[in-house]
């Protein structure tokens, strides 16, 4: 396998197991509702993010609770990555009062302030450039925090991603712009999208913004690039672009699989899944030590109990009073 | 509607078969946009176009709105015709720009028509949420140069989809999300139907229902239910909303002196503001009682299903309106059509997730 | 207005007055919008600016209008209040996504305010022509979230725009070119003028005359005339056009039972639409007349002055339509003060080029 | 002076003298619209292109009357440069009726369809798309013509330019994208809007399209390369992005000079003003060709002529009657 060569003496078994435990909890939480979903009881529209933990689970330890995030239509891993309330978001996703919106916005739009986690918005690109006015925000006051952006290869597309990398780089702004490249905006091709060989990474490094880029599907080579970028945003030498190949494994919204559809061979699906950050992580860690393997069984174990309490609390949970729809449309209401 | 040819089809094949007419019509006429080409063809109406018209004619696009909107505007200027397509309104208003400054002034300005339809589809229920579910039509048929077009059947979507193609100018056409399933009888072939013209779907002499889009639907529920009490409302469906048929509507309140305006978008400002504005202006004495409006709350869309139930504009809201215009007794009012269960779908067709 | 403080100021200087006044009190405020800190500070408003508060919160921008919207969205999740200035309501076309999917409905989302405040200057005359003239404030009246300011005095300016600024919510504050070097009694320091109240400029007893930023100029001309010839006018100045001050129009209609509503855009789908349209509801049975409405016409705006003669407008238009309204003699009528000469500026003072 | 080893044998007069004349009429046009200016009869927003003629005076020679064109608010170089009615320019500056949108559109609205200068717009970045999709039409109909698309340093900030681009090169689109890079947007410094050092056509190069960079003071070096892109574009190879350096000279909007104002220093104007590129080919025409004095005297004669009779022309014009405002929205009408 080619990654036993990076299992090299700086692995840390401390890091790789919180990230393990990211990857597992986002992957655990994203099964159970592809699983529920078809009872029709999280009505709207939801984008899984099964395949691509690994970027999210290790950007999770390179961060503080204070940095910012924002995130687009795919955001449940980011959302939980940055520590985001389990029980807040599956409420939001049930329709429920309990919901990190109080229902307003469904699985597209998740919030958590506490934890730096400002929002997710469904209109692509469109949360870019408020990670940049974030960024802005800590460099005026003074703080050490950074805004995290997180963006799809589709998103790349739109003229505001460009725009805001510009004034970032022009005011020199504390961002990380952190690409998936899934290879798909929902079941379009890149090659109907963007040039040939085109290579996001290096285009975007030409409009004057440092860039790495990154095997998404490895968390431990991702969480080397993202602790030396974080760095970089956090001492005021600018932002930082990162990209991040990874894949999607269920349909672009909704919880099934697609591959029947054709738009992408099963080869091509087979390839990824055996890239999977879960099991590649888990054999790290094995190979490392292998009396994990009972540590893990144990985590699992709890995770999946606390998943289990979330569903219930989320179904359990009222709906917001109707009345409440017409309402706090003003702050000043 | 006895077209011999007629046969029963949902909206969505209408709208794909105006396509495939219109690229047979004219073989330089281009369809693209996001997932034109995809396995799901923009919830089927773009089906088996690439196949019958090639690849350089029906393509899919980057995610690139603005720009992508422009291009048609500049392929149209040298004579090609486009239909364009957004699977939601609300990813349009990054392309306004485009819109307003070039496509509807570029004939006014340099006296070049722009042959471009844009089909945007707008979204409600299953949790679409504030920014997937936008009504705001009201805004294009502001704009001087656009023609707007909202049809509520499959049979005008069909014809009016031809005549937007085929419109020298620039051509906004609504498509709401909950029509793309209901039926009727579409003759096969090339058929117009002229914009400009309402349609009285209902006649009737005691109140006049300005209407468009889905909402036609609700009032035929709604003019059904009175009917049967005796209250015999006139259903007037727009189908375009820029230019507006106010001969139609002028026409039909000679005749009822009653006025009851709908609107898929939120009240204020909304075309059942233009409606009844002129309307009062028009047909001041004619008018035996003050005219009302029936719209979308000025609220964003709620996710939640908690939320939207009574959110929509219904048969019973239609129903009690016109029975506090005609001081109708409240069994009447009461005993009108209410939601559906559950509320937040047009159908059983309809499974999610958008 | 009997302020001791009060000085005779330019509109422009009173907008200046409102952001140092603004940046002082809120120490953490931004400034920024293309030319913000260039020798002509957007037309004199942001002059000294830079100077006073330096160059991290009053800056230029990159020409990245959509983009730069979202950052002053973001900085304001985060507590961080600005004010950006567009040189034209024209190019802030390209920002709509941010302005209506997030700013508008960020707060009743997510439950976080979003204090921004745009500034947007409406061009007219000097040839500005089709996108360089454009009204669409009807479009930011249309949607919930969003509070929309429209003054039309050196006065209303500021205590307008101090009161935008530290609103909550997002706040388009629309300029009128014409009023940029209008003079009023403007206090010195901070004053408020809350959103949402309209101001009877004129009180009168005949009929109503509602207005907004520079037709406020235009009603006072044909109102001061119309007097003369003993019909009391009562011109009420919306101030605000989201929200509404209804109340004030009712009361105003209560007493007049005539109405005319006047309007900066296009007449189809104006916020005069949506006046005569509440009016007409909720005053039906108060209204001597018809409602009538003087607007923008339905085509954009030409550059030539050839053309533009007649197009805007006037005091002669407003007195033309209560004479109308009021069955007044031809006399009263054609006597009104007619469009100066040129036309095409809004006085001496204005030389071009824009 | 630096530009006399370009004089080598490859310098062909005839070519030459085009681009001269071409320069020489625009400079000439535009200086008298700045003298005649403030006599308040050309009333509309004006944008003059003195000391820029140098790109579109070589780009006139060296595409056909039939390839397309679209310009911006400061057009009325690439108006002429394309062959567009002199007349007609001036008819539309001071809204006459004989004024090429019958006084519609003022100086930022020119269009002379028979020449395939298809419109000019008045807000940034606005006409670029348009290009795109005029060179789409073209590819469509299996015609030769390319399409040219002028553009300023500024437009380069809109979202509108990344995705007109990589459109283009995603569909291989024959198209000429030519920035004017005059360092300013209105009183705005490069500095202000883009990252320092920033090359905007090695940018532009990283999203996947051919580009050169030139001296848009040089007119015969820009000849020379447009002669190869305008080759590369028409040949199906895809579009071309082209970056020219070059100065205004007068105030961004007006017929004033306006450096009083100090958003540039007067040192910086007098350098670029000693590369005038009109100057800089007449030394080059009578190094090589010391009779050409006499001939250039002829030819300005014949010139100015014209354009004394154009500017009486547009004067002598009637205005449209103020009831053609009303007319002609639509189409149909
Ligand atoms: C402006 C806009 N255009 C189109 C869409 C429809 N849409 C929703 S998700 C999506 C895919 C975007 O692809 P990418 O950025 O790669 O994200 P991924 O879904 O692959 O995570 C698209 C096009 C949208 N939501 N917003
Ligand atoms: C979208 C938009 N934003 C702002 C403006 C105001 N504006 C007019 S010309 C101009 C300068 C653009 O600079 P550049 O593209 O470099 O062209 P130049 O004037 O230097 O030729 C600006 C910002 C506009 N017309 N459109
Ligand atoms: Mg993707
Ligand atoms: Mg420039």
């Amino acid at each position: 396998m080619g990654f036993m060569k990076e299992i090299n003496n700086d692995f840390n078994v401390r890091i790789a197991l919180n990230i393990w435990k990211n990857i597992y909890l986002i992957r655990s939480v994203e099964e159970k509702i592809a699983k529920k979903y078809p009872e029709g009881k999280m009505r709207c529209p939801t984008h899984l993010s099964i395949g691509q933990e690994g970027v999210p689970a290790a950007w999770s330890e390179c961060v503080r609770n204070n940095d910012f995030a924002v995130s687009t239509h795919r955001g449940h891993a980011h959302y939980l990555a940055k520590g985001g309330s389990l029980n807040a978001m599956l409420g939001e996703l049930y329709g429920k009062v309990t919901g990190c919106c109080r229902g307003r916005g469904g699985s597209m739009h998740l919030v958590d302030t506490s934890v730096g986690f400002m929002g997710t918005t469904a209109i692509v690109g469109n949360s870019i450039p408020l990670g940049v006015g974030l960024a802005l925000s800590a460099q005026l006051k003074e703080t050490d925090q950074i805004s995290c952006i997180f963006l799809g290869d589709g998103a790349v597309e739109e003229g505001a991603f460009y725009e805001s990398v510009n004034f970032a780089v022009v005011r020199k702004l504390p961002v990380l712009f952190i690409c998936e490249n899934n290879l798909y905006s929902v079941y379009s091709p890149l090659s109907v999208r963007q040039p040939k060989d085109r290579n996001i990474s290096a285009m975007v490094n030409a409009m004057g913004i440092q860039t790495s880029f990154g095997d998404g599907n490895d968390p431990m080579a991702v969480f080397d690039i993202m602790t030396k970028s974080v760095k970089c945003a956090r001492s005021g030498e600018g932002p930082f672009f990162l990209e991040f190949s990874t894949y999607r494994w269920r349909e672009h919204c909704g919880h099934s699989y697609d591959n029947h559809l054709n738009y992408r061979s099963e080869q091509e699906f087979e390839e990824w899944r055996l890239k999977d950050p879960l099991l590649r992580l888990e054999k790290q860690l094995f190979d490392k030590d292998v009396t994990l393997e009972a540590i893990l069984v144990q985590k699992r174990m709890l995770i999946d109990h606390e998943i289990d309490l979330a569903f219930q609390f989320a179904e359990e949970s009222p709906y917001p009073e109707a009345s409440e729809a017409y309402t706090k449309v003003y702050a000043d209401e | 509607m006895n077209n011999p040819a007629a046969q029963s089809k949902t909206f969505t094949e209408s709208i794909n078969e105006a396509l495939v007419q219109a690229m047979t019509l004219d073989s330089q006429m281009i369809c693209y946009g996001l997932g034109a080409t995809d396995p799901k063809g923009i919830f089927g109406t773009t089906l088996g176009l690439e196949d019958k018209f090639g690849k350089s004619r029906v393509f899919d696009m980057p995610t690139s709105e603005n720009a992508m909107t422009g291009v048609a505007i500049g392929a149209a200027i040298d004579g090609i015709r486009s239909v364009t397509t957004h699977q939601r309104l609300d990813f349009f208003l990054l392309a306004l720009d485009q819109l307003v400054n070039s496509a509807a002034k570029w004939f006014y300005t340099y006296g070049r028509p722009v042959p471009i339809t844009i089909r945007l589809i707008m979204g409600r229920g299953w949790g679409q949420g504030p920014t997937h579910s936008q009504n705001l039509h009201a805004w294009f048929a502001h704009i001087p140069g656009l023609k707007v077009v909202m049809p509520s059947t499959a049979y005008d979507a069909k014809g009016l989809l031809l005549s937007s193609i085929f419109d020298p100018n620039p051509v906004v056409f609504l498509e709401h999300r909950w029509l793309h399933n209901s039926v009727s009888d579409v003759p096969d072939g090339d058929f117009r139907i002229p914009i400009g013209k309402a349609k009285i779907v209902r006649p009737g002499k005691t109140v006049t229902i300005v209407s468009m889009s889905y909402l036609v639907v609700e009032a035929m529920l709604a003019a059904d239910y009175l009917n049967k009490h005796g209250v015999e409302c006139e259903v007037l469906d727009l189908r375009t909303i820029k230019p507006i048929d106010w001969p139609a509507i002028y026409y039909s309140i000679s005749r009822t002196g009653r006025l009851l305006a709908l609107d898929t978008g939120h009240l204020t400002g909304s075309v059942a503001a233009e409606v009844v504005a002129r309307v009062t202006q028009h047909c001041f004495d004619q008018l035996k009682a003050a005219p009302r409006r029936l719209a979308m709350p000025d609220v964003p869309e709620p996710s939640s299903p908690g939320l939207t139930k009574g959110f929509y504009v219904r048969a019973n809201h239609i129903v009690s309106e016109i029975c506090a215009m005609m001081n109708l007794s409240r069994e009447i009012c009461e005993g009108a059509p209410i939601e559906p269960e559950p509320h937040d779908v047009p159908g059983n067709w309809f499974k999610g997730p958008f």
